[in-house]
Protein backbone atom coordinates (compact mmCIF):
# COMPACT_ATOMS: atom_id res chain seq x y z
CA UNK A 1 0.00 0.00 0.00
CA UNK A 2 1.17 3.05 -0.93
CA UNK A 3 1.39 5.72 1.81
CA UNK A 4 1.17 9.79 0.97
CA UNK A 5 3.19 12.18 2.67
CA UNK A 6 2.80 16.48 2.26
CA UNK A 7 4.60 19.43 3.34
CA UNK A 8 7.25 19.09 5.67
CA UNK A 9 6.71 15.57 6.06
CA UNK A 10 6.81 14.93 1.81
CA UNK A 11 9.91 16.76 2.31
CA UNK A 12 11.83 14.57 5.25
CA UNK A 13 10.24 11.32 4.14
CA UNK A 14 9.69 11.71 0.48
CA UNK A 15 6.50 12.07 -1.35
CA UNK A 16 5.12 8.45 -0.97
CA UNK A 17 6.43 5.32 0.83
CA UNK A 18 5.17 1.63 0.04
CA UNK A 19 4.03 -0.64 3.07
CA UNK A 20 2.63 -3.90 3.48
CA UNK A 21 -1.15 -3.86 4.93
CA UNK A 22 -2.67 -6.82 6.51
CA UNK A 23 -5.26 -8.10 4.26
CA UNK A 24 -8.19 -7.07 7.96
CA UNK A 25 -6.84 -4.00 7.85
CA UNK A 26 -5.46 -1.88 10.86
CA UNK A 27 -6.08 1.62 12.63
CA UNK A 28 -4.86 4.93 11.91
CA UNK A 29 -2.98 4.43 15.01
CA UNK A 30 -1.49 1.26 14.57
CA UNK A 31 -0.34 2.45 10.99
CA UNK A 32 1.05 5.52 12.46
CA UNK A 33 2.94 3.32 15.41
CA UNK A 34 4.62 1.22 12.85
CA UNK A 35 5.64 4.19 10.45
CA UNK A 36 7.01 5.67 13.33
CA UNK A 37 10.29 3.44 13.90
CA UNK A 38 11.34 4.80 11.02
CA UNK A 39 10.37 8.20 10.63
CA UNK A 40 9.86 9.30 14.26
CA UNK A 41 8.40 12.94 12.65
CA UNK A 42 4.70 11.06 12.14
CA UNK A 43 4.68 10.62 16.26
CA UNK A 44 3.64 14.45 16.14
CA UNK A 45 0.41 14.33 17.25
CA UNK A 46 -0.05 17.88 15.08
CA UNK A 47 0.60 15.21 12.20
CA UNK A 48 -2.67 14.33 10.96
CA UNK A 49 -3.28 11.39 9.03
CA UNK A 50 -6.60 11.66 5.96
CA UNK A 51 -8.02 8.43 4.21
CA UNK A 52 -8.79 9.17 0.56
CA UNK A 53 -8.07 12.99 1.28
CA UNK A 54 -10.26 13.41 3.94
CA UNK A 55 -8.92 13.78 7.84
CA UNK A 56 -10.02 11.28 10.03
CA UNK A 57 -9.34 10.30 13.02
CA UNK A 58 -6.88 7.68 14.59
CA UNK A 59 -9.33 4.82 15.60
CA UNK A 60 -10.26 4.82 11.43
CA UNK A 61 -9.96 1.54 9.54
CA UNK A 62 -7.30 1.30 7.03
CA UNK A 63 -8.11 -1.07 3.93
CA UNK A 64 -6.41 -1.80 0.97
CA UNK A 65 -7.74 0.28 -1.83
CA UNK A 66 -7.55 3.11 0.92
CA UNK A 67 -5.81 5.52 -0.40
CA UNK A 68 -3.69 7.11 2.91
CA UNK A 69 -1.44 10.08 3.63
CA UNK A 70 -0.18 11.60 6.54
CA UNK A 71 0.01 15.76 6.89
CA UNK A 72 1.58 18.44 9.30
CA UNK A 73 -0.93 21.60 10.28
CA UNK A 74 -1.84 23.22 7.13
CA UNK A 75 -0.24 26.34 6.74
CA UNK A 76 -3.46 27.95 4.87
CA UNK A 77 -3.42 29.69 1.64
CA UNK B 1 -15.20 28.91 -10.84
CA UNK B 2 -12.56 27.34 -8.05
CA UNK B 3 -9.31 26.36 -9.41
CA UNK B 4 -5.74 25.74 -8.62
CA UNK B 5 -3.18 26.93 -10.93
CA UNK B 6 0.15 24.83 -11.15
CA UNK B 7 1.48 27.88 -13.34
CA UNK B 8 1.68 31.59 -13.89
CA UNK B 9 -1.47 33.07 -12.18
CA UNK B 10 -3.19 36.21 -14.28
CA UNK B 11 -5.30 37.92 -12.05
CA UNK B 12 -6.73 40.59 -14.78
CA UNK B 13 -7.38 37.40 -16.92
CA UNK B 14 -9.78 35.98 -13.87
CA UNK B 15 -11.39 39.24 -13.22
CA UNK B 16 -12.12 39.55 -16.64
CA UNK B 17 -13.41 35.60 -16.88
CA UNK B 18 -15.44 36.48 -13.57
CA UNK B 19 -17.03 39.64 -15.11
CA UNK B 20 -17.92 38.00 -18.39
CA UNK B 21 -19.75 34.94 -16.26
CA UNK B 22 -22.11 37.09 -14.32
CA UNK B 23 -25.79 37.56 -15.27
CA UNK B 24 -26.58 40.81 -14.37
CA UNK B 25 -25.14 41.25 -10.50
CA UNK B 26 -23.95 45.26 -10.10
CA UNK B 27 -20.99 44.42 -7.44
CA UNK B 28 -17.73 42.26 -7.72
CA UNK B 29 -15.27 42.32 -5.06
CA UNK B 30 -12.21 40.85 -5.58
CA UNK B 31 -8.94 40.21 -3.80
CA UNK B 32 -5.17 39.71 -4.96
CA UNK B 33 -2.66 37.97 -2.82
CA UNK B 34 1.16 38.71 -3.76
CA UNK B 35 3.81 36.71 -2.56
CA UNK B 36 5.63 38.96 0.17
CA UNK B 37 9.61 39.24 -0.49
CA UNK B 38 10.10 39.33 3.73
CA UNK B 39 8.94 37.39 6.21
CA UNK B 40 7.02 38.27 9.29
CA UNK B 41 10.34 38.79 11.13
CA UNK B 42 11.33 41.31 8.14
CA UNK B 43 13.73 38.74 6.37
CA UNK B 44 13.79 38.31 2.86
CA UNK B 45 12.46 35.45 1.10
CA UNK B 46 13.62 34.67 -1.77
CA UNK B 47 10.95 31.79 -2.86
CA UNK B 48 7.86 30.28 -1.55
CA UNK B 49 6.86 26.82 -2.36
CA UNK B 50 2.82 25.79 -2.15
CA UNK B 51 2.93 22.11 -1.57
CA UNK B 52 -0.86 20.70 -2.13
CA UNK B 53 -2.53 17.22 -2.14
CA UNK B 54 -4.17 16.52 -5.56
CA UNK B 55 -8.03 15.93 -4.55
CA UNK B 56 -7.89 17.31 -1.17
CA UNK B 57 -6.96 20.72 -1.76
CA UNK B 58 -9.27 21.27 -4.46
CA UNK B 59 -11.84 19.68 -2.17
CA UNK B 60 -10.86 22.51 0.45
CA UNK B 61 -11.34 25.41 -1.58
CA UNK B 62 -14.59 23.87 -3.09
CA UNK B 63 -15.76 23.56 0.58
CA UNK B 64 -14.94 27.46 1.78
CA UNK B 65 -16.85 28.61 -1.99
CA UNK B 66 -19.82 26.63 -0.88
CA UNK B 67 -19.55 27.72 2.71
CA UNK B 68 -19.46 31.64 1.41
CA UNK B 69 -22.77 30.74 -1.04
CA UNK B 70 -24.43 29.53 2.27
CA UNK B 71 -23.52 32.14 4.24
CA UNK B 72 -24.11 35.15 1.86
CA UNK B 73 -26.50 36.67 -0.63
CA UNK B 74 -24.54 36.72 -3.38
CA UNK B 75 -24.73 34.81 -6.78
CA UNK B 76 -21.05 33.93 -7.71
CA UNK B 77 -17.47 32.87 -6.17
CA UNK B 78 -14.51 32.51 -7.56
CA UNK B 79 -11.20 31.26 -6.12
CA UNK B 80 -7.90 30.70 -8.30
CA UNK B 81 -5.32 29.44 -6.00
CA UNK B 82 -1.79 29.07 -7.21
CA UNK B 83 0.61 25.66 -5.68
CA UNK B 84 3.98 25.07 -6.46
CA UNK B 85 6.81 28.00 -6.72
CA UNK B 86 5.83 31.26 -6.29
CA UNK B 87 8.13 33.94 -6.95
CA UNK B 88 8.24 36.76 -4.42
CA UNK B 89 5.56 39.57 -5.65
CA UNK B 90 3.90 36.87 -7.76
CA UNK B 91 -0.08 36.60 -7.43
CA UNK B 92 -0.60 33.71 -5.40
CA UNK B 93 -4.39 34.06 -5.08
CA UNK B 94 -7.42 35.50 -6.72
CA UNK B 95 -10.92 35.16 -4.83
CA UNK B 96 -13.80 37.20 -5.68
CA UNK B 97 -17.45 37.39 -4.87
CA UNK B 98 -20.57 39.11 -7.07
CA UNK B 99 -23.41 39.97 -5.57
CA UNK B 100 -26.72 42.40 -6.65
CA UNK B 101 -25.61 44.16 -3.56
CA UNK B 102 -21.60 45.43 -2.97
CA UNK B 103 -22.23 44.70 1.30
CA UNK B 104 -22.42 41.41 0.77
CA UNK B 105 -19.97 41.18 -2.05
CA UNK B 106 -17.57 42.80 0.59
CA UNK B 107 -18.19 40.91 3.39
CA UNK B 108 -18.33 37.25 0.99
CA UNK B 109 -14.87 38.59 -0.35
CA UNK B 110 -13.61 38.93 2.96
CA UNK B 111 -15.02 36.00 4.70
CA UNK B 112 -13.03 33.73 1.22
CA UNK B 113 -9.80 35.16 2.30
CA UNK B 114 -10.20 34.62 6.04
CA UNK B 115 -11.29 30.78 5.64
CA UNK B 116 -8.59 30.79 2.34
CA UNK B 117 -5.91 31.55 5.21
CA UNK B 118 -6.77 29.02 7.74
CA UNK B 119 -8.84 26.23 5.99
CA UNK B 120 -7.81 25.52 2.33
CA UNK B 121 -5.11 22.74 2.35
CA UNK B 122 -1.65 24.26 1.57
CA UNK B 123 1.70 23.77 3.15
CA UNK B 124 3.87 26.96 2.80
CA UNK B 125 7.47 26.93 2.41
CA UNK B 126 9.44 30.03 2.50
CA UNK B 127 13.13 29.86 1.28
CA UNK B 128 15.12 32.28 2.77
CA UNK B 129 18.98 33.11 2.87
CA UNK B 130 19.75 31.01 5.56
CA UNK B 131 17.23 27.99 4.65
CA UNK B 132 13.98 26.90 4.16
CA UNK B 133 10.96 26.85 6.88
CA UNK B 134 7.24 25.70 6.41
CA UNK B 135 4.97 27.77 8.13
CA UNK B 136 1.74 27.42 10.09
CA UNK B 137 -1.46 30.44 9.69
CA UNK B 138 -0.44 33.59 11.92
CA UNK B 139 -2.39 33.92 14.91
CA UNK B 140 -3.93 37.27 13.39
CA UNK B 141 -5.17 34.91 10.47
CA UNK B 142 -6.88 32.63 13.13
CA UNK B 143 -7.99 35.50 14.51
CA UNK B 144 -9.55 36.93 11.67
CA UNK B 145 -10.98 33.07 11.10
CA UNK B 146 -12.22 33.17 14.22
CA UNK B 147 -14.82 36.47 13.26
CA UNK B 148 -17.05 33.97 11.53
CA UNK B 149 -17.64 31.63 13.94
CA UNK B 150 -21.43 29.98 14.18
CA UNK C 1 -4.33 56.58 -9.92
CA UNK C 2 -7.82 58.38 -9.95
CA UNK C 3 -9.41 58.73 -13.71
CA UNK C 4 -12.65 59.54 -14.76
CA UNK C 5 -13.29 57.33 -18.00
CA UNK C 6 -15.40 58.53 -20.79
CA UNK C 7 -15.35 55.74 -22.50
CA UNK C 8 -15.30 52.17 -22.31
CA UNK C 9 -13.89 50.98 -18.72
CA UNK C 10 -11.92 47.88 -18.29
CA UNK C 11 -11.84 46.55 -14.73
CA UNK C 12 -9.32 44.16 -15.49
CA UNK C 13 -6.86 46.53 -17.13
CA UNK C 14 -7.60 49.03 -14.32
CA UNK C 15 -6.96 45.72 -11.98
CA UNK C 16 -3.93 45.13 -14.17
CA UNK C 17 -2.43 48.78 -14.32
CA UNK C 18 -2.63 48.92 -10.58
CA UNK C 19 -0.67 45.75 -9.25
CA UNK C 20 1.93 46.49 -11.55
CA UNK C 21 2.74 49.92 -9.94
CA UNK C 22 2.72 48.33 -6.56
CA UNK C 23 6.16 47.58 -4.82
CA UNK C 24 5.64 45.53 -2.43
CA UNK C 25 2.21 44.87 -1.18
CA UNK C 26 0.82 41.68 -0.66
CA UNK C 27 -3.14 42.43 -1.09
CA UNK C 28 -4.96 44.22 -3.22
CA UNK C 29 -8.68 44.56 -2.74
CA UNK C 30 -10.78 45.93 -5.48
CA UNK C 31 -14.61 46.28 -6.52
CA UNK C 32 -16.30 46.79 -9.63
CA UNK C 33 -19.38 48.46 -10.09
CA UNK C 34 -21.40 47.08 -12.94
CA UNK C 35 -24.60 48.94 -14.54
CA UNK C 36 -27.98 47.46 -13.36
CA UNK C 37 -30.42 46.25 -15.94
CA UNK C 38 -33.27 47.38 -13.22
CA UNK C 39 -34.25 50.29 -11.19
CA UNK C 40 -34.91 49.80 -7.28
CA UNK C 41 -38.25 49.64 -8.46
CA UNK C 42 -37.59 46.54 -10.69
CA UNK C 43 -38.32 48.52 -13.69
CA UNK C 44 -35.87 48.28 -16.38
CA UNK C 45 -33.40 50.77 -17.48
CA UNK C 46 -32.19 51.00 -20.82
CA UNK C 47 -29.43 53.01 -20.03
CA UNK C 48 -27.44 55.50 -17.54
CA UNK C 49 -26.42 58.77 -17.64
CA UNK C 50 -23.44 60.12 -15.95
CA UNK C 51 -23.04 63.54 -15.94
CA UNK C 52 -20.43 64.97 -14.29
CA UNK C 53 -18.19 68.75 -13.86
CA UNK C 54 -15.25 68.68 -15.10
CA UNK C 55 -12.84 69.36 -12.60
CA UNK C 56 -15.12 69.61 -9.67
CA UNK C 57 -15.96 65.53 -10.20
CA UNK C 58 -12.08 64.48 -10.98
CA UNK C 59 -11.38 67.10 -7.55
CA UNK C 60 -14.25 64.77 -5.63
CA UNK C 61 -12.76 61.46 -6.54
CA UNK C 62 -9.26 63.30 -5.42
CA UNK C 63 -10.72 63.96 -2.48
CA UNK C 64 -11.91 60.48 -1.45
CA UNK C 65 -8.82 58.82 -2.20
CA UNK C 66 -6.98 61.27 -0.05
CA UNK C 67 -9.44 60.63 2.95
CA UNK C 68 -9.09 56.82 1.93
CA UNK C 69 -4.98 57.33 2.29
CA UNK C 70 -5.28 59.57 5.39
CA UNK C 71 -7.50 56.89 7.34
CA UNK C 72 -5.89 53.52 6.67
CA UNK C 73 -2.75 52.02 6.69
CA UNK C 74 -2.49 51.85 2.85
CA UNK C 75 -0.16 52.24 0.07
CA UNK C 76 -1.74 52.76 -2.66
CA UNK C 77 -5.48 53.70 -3.83
CA UNK C 78 -7.34 53.40 -7.32
CA UNK C 79 -10.77 54.91 -8.48
CA UNK C 80 -11.02 54.98 -12.33
CA UNK C 81 -15.32 55.96 -12.49
CA UNK C 82 -17.43 56.37 -15.88
CA UNK C 83 -19.17 59.55 -16.98
CA UNK C 84 -21.30 59.87 -19.82
CA UNK C 85 -23.39 57.29 -21.48
CA UNK C 86 -23.63 53.73 -19.51
CA UNK C 87 -25.12 50.66 -21.24
CA UNK C 88 -26.85 48.36 -18.79
CA UNK C 89 -24.02 45.89 -17.46
CA UNK C 90 -21.09 47.62 -18.91
CA UNK C 91 -18.47 48.84 -15.70
CA UNK C 92 -19.19 52.43 -14.16
CA UNK C 93 -16.46 52.06 -11.33
CA UNK C 94 -13.44 50.10 -10.64
CA UNK C 95 -12.32 51.18 -6.95
CA UNK C 96 -8.85 49.11 -5.63
CA UNK C 97 -6.47 50.05 -2.73
CA UNK C 98 -3.29 48.06 -1.61
CA UNK C 99 -1.89 47.52 1.78
CA UNK C 100 1.22 45.26 3.38
CA UNK C 101 -2.18 43.45 5.03
CA UNK C 102 -5.21 42.08 4.08
CA UNK C 103 -7.18 44.02 6.39
CA UNK C 104 -6.47 47.10 6.06
CA UNK C 105 -7.11 46.68 2.03
CA UNK C 106 -10.55 45.18 2.67
CA UNK C 107 -11.58 48.25 4.89
CA UNK C 108 -10.31 50.73 2.81
CA UNK C 109 -11.68 49.15 -0.62
CA UNK C 110 -15.16 49.31 1.53
CA UNK C 111 -14.92 52.96 2.49
CA UNK C 112 -13.81 54.26 -1.47
CA UNK C 113 -17.55 53.04 -2.61
CA UNK C 114 -19.66 54.31 0.59
CA UNK C 115 -17.66 57.61 -0.17
CA UNK C 116 -18.01 57.10 -3.89
CA UNK C 117 -22.04 56.53 -3.46
CA UNK C 118 -23.05 59.79 -1.73
CA UNK C 119 -20.17 62.00 -2.33
CA UNK C 120 -18.64 61.59 -5.56
CA UNK C 121 -19.92 65.02 -8.24
CA UNK C 122 -21.91 63.07 -10.03
CA UNK C 123 -25.91 63.26 -11.18
CA UNK C 124 -27.19 60.40 -12.78
CA UNK C 125 -30.00 59.84 -14.59
CA UNK C 126 -31.89 56.23 -15.80
CA UNK C 127 -33.97 55.93 -18.47
CA UNK C 128 -36.58 53.56 -18.58
CA UNK C 129 -39.49 53.04 -20.92
CA UNK C 130 -41.52 55.10 -19.14
CA UNK C 131 -39.04 57.94 -19.80
CA UNK C 132 -35.62 58.96 -17.89
CA UNK C 133 -35.55 59.77 -13.86
CA UNK C 134 -32.44 61.68 -12.20
CA UNK C 135 -31.53 59.77 -9.34
CA UNK C 136 -30.59 60.71 -5.45
CA UNK C 137 -28.20 58.30 -3.29
CA UNK C 138 -30.16 55.46 -1.75
CA UNK C 139 -31.21 55.50 1.70
CA UNK C 140 -28.93 52.88 2.33
CA UNK C 141 -25.96 54.35 0.78
CA UNK C 142 -26.77 57.05 3.02
CA UNK C 143 -26.70 54.59 5.96
CA UNK C 144 -23.39 53.11 4.62
CA UNK C 145 -21.60 56.55 4.50
CA UNK C 146 -22.46 57.37 7.81
CA UNK C 147 -20.54 54.47 9.03
CA UNK C 148 -17.42 56.29 8.55
CA UNK C 149 -18.32 59.49 10.46
CA UNK C 150 -16.43 60.92 12.73
CA UNK D 1 -20.82 85.87 -17.46
CA UNK D 2 -20.89 82.10 -17.92
CA UNK D 3 -23.55 80.13 -15.85
CA UNK D 4 -23.44 76.56 -15.83
CA UNK D 5 -25.81 73.96 -14.79
CA UNK D 6 -25.83 70.46 -14.68
CA UNK D 7 -27.72 66.72 -13.84
CA UNK D 8 -31.36 67.83 -14.14
CA UNK D 9 -30.57 71.52 -14.52
CA UNK D 10 -27.96 71.30 -17.41
CA UNK D 11 -31.09 69.13 -19.25
CA UNK D 12 -33.86 71.73 -18.42
CA UNK D 13 -31.98 74.86 -18.70
CA UNK D 14 -29.52 73.75 -20.78
CA UNK D 15 -25.56 73.29 -20.32
CA UNK D 16 -24.78 76.75 -19.90
CA UNK D 17 -26.45 80.74 -20.08
CA UNK D 18 -24.90 84.11 -20.41
CA UNK D 19 -25.49 87.06 -18.01
CA UNK D 20 -24.46 90.24 -17.16
CA UNK D 21 -23.02 90.69 -14.20
CA UNK D 22 -22.01 93.81 -12.70
CA UNK D 23 -18.52 95.52 -11.90
CA UNK D 24 -18.96 95.16 -8.37
CA UNK D 25 -19.97 91.46 -8.78
CA UNK D 26 -23.44 90.71 -6.50
CA UNK D 27 -23.59 87.41 -3.96
CA UNK D 28 -24.95 83.98 -5.30
CA UNK D 29 -28.38 84.57 -3.47
CA UNK D 30 -28.62 88.17 -5.81
CA UNK D 31 -27.62 85.84 -9.05
CA UNK D 32 -30.47 82.89 -7.90
CA UNK D 33 -33.00 85.11 -7.49
CA UNK D 34 -32.34 86.94 -10.67
CA UNK D 35 -31.70 83.94 -12.53
CA UNK D 36 -34.97 82.06 -10.73
CA UNK D 37 -37.07 84.35 -13.21
CA UNK D 38 -37.10 82.64 -15.98
CA UNK D 39 -35.71 78.91 -14.44
CA UNK D 40 -38.01 78.29 -11.10
CA UNK D 41 -36.24 74.88 -10.92
CA UNK D 42 -32.52 77.46 -9.23
CA UNK D 43 -35.26 78.51 -6.68
CA UNK D 44 -35.48 75.30 -4.68
CA UNK D 45 -33.07 75.54 -1.78
CA UNK D 46 -31.63 71.33 -2.63
CA UNK D 47 -29.99 73.33 -5.88
CA UNK D 48 -26.50 74.67 -5.10
CA UNK D 49 -24.25 77.04 -6.23
CA UNK D 50 -20.18 76.77 -7.07
CA UNK D 51 -17.30 79.06 -7.73
CA UNK D 52 -14.68 78.18 -9.57
CA UNK D 53 -15.95 74.41 -9.11
CA UNK D 54 -16.68 74.50 -5.19
CA UNK D 55 -19.73 74.21 -3.77
CA UNK D 56 -20.10 77.77 -1.45
CA UNK D 57 -22.80 79.43 0.71
CA UNK D 58 -25.52 82.11 -0.69
CA UNK D 59 -23.46 84.95 0.50
CA UNK D 60 -20.51 84.05 -1.32
CA UNK D 61 -19.21 86.98 -3.59
CA UNK D 62 -19.23 86.37 -7.32
CA UNK D 63 -16.92 88.82 -9.27
CA UNK D 64 -16.13 89.16 -12.91
CA UNK D 65 -13.69 86.02 -13.70
CA UNK D 66 -15.81 83.59 -11.42
CA UNK D 67 -16.79 80.06 -13.03
CA UNK D 68 -20.12 79.96 -11.81
CA UNK D 69 -22.50 76.81 -11.71
CA UNK D 70 -25.81 75.24 -10.32
CA UNK D 71 -26.03 71.97 -9.18
CA UNK D 72 -28.80 69.57 -8.00
CA UNK D 73 -28.01 67.42 -4.97
CA UNK D 74 -25.60 64.75 -6.02
CA UNK D 75 -26.17 61.50 -7.15
CA UNK D 76 -23.12 59.99 -6.43
CA UNK D 77 -21.14 57.37 -8.12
Amino acid sequence: MKILFFGRLGETIGREIHVDLPAEGCTIAELRARLAEAHGALAADTVRACIDREIVPETALVLPGHEVAFVPPLSGG
Amino acid sequence: MVRLEPDELRPAEALERFIASLAGDGAVVSFVGLARATDDSGKAVTGLFLDCYPGMTEASLDAIAADAHARFQISAVAIVHRSGAVAPGAPIVFAAAAAPHRRAAFEAADYLMDRLKTDAAFWKREDKAGGAAWVEPRQSDRADRARWSD
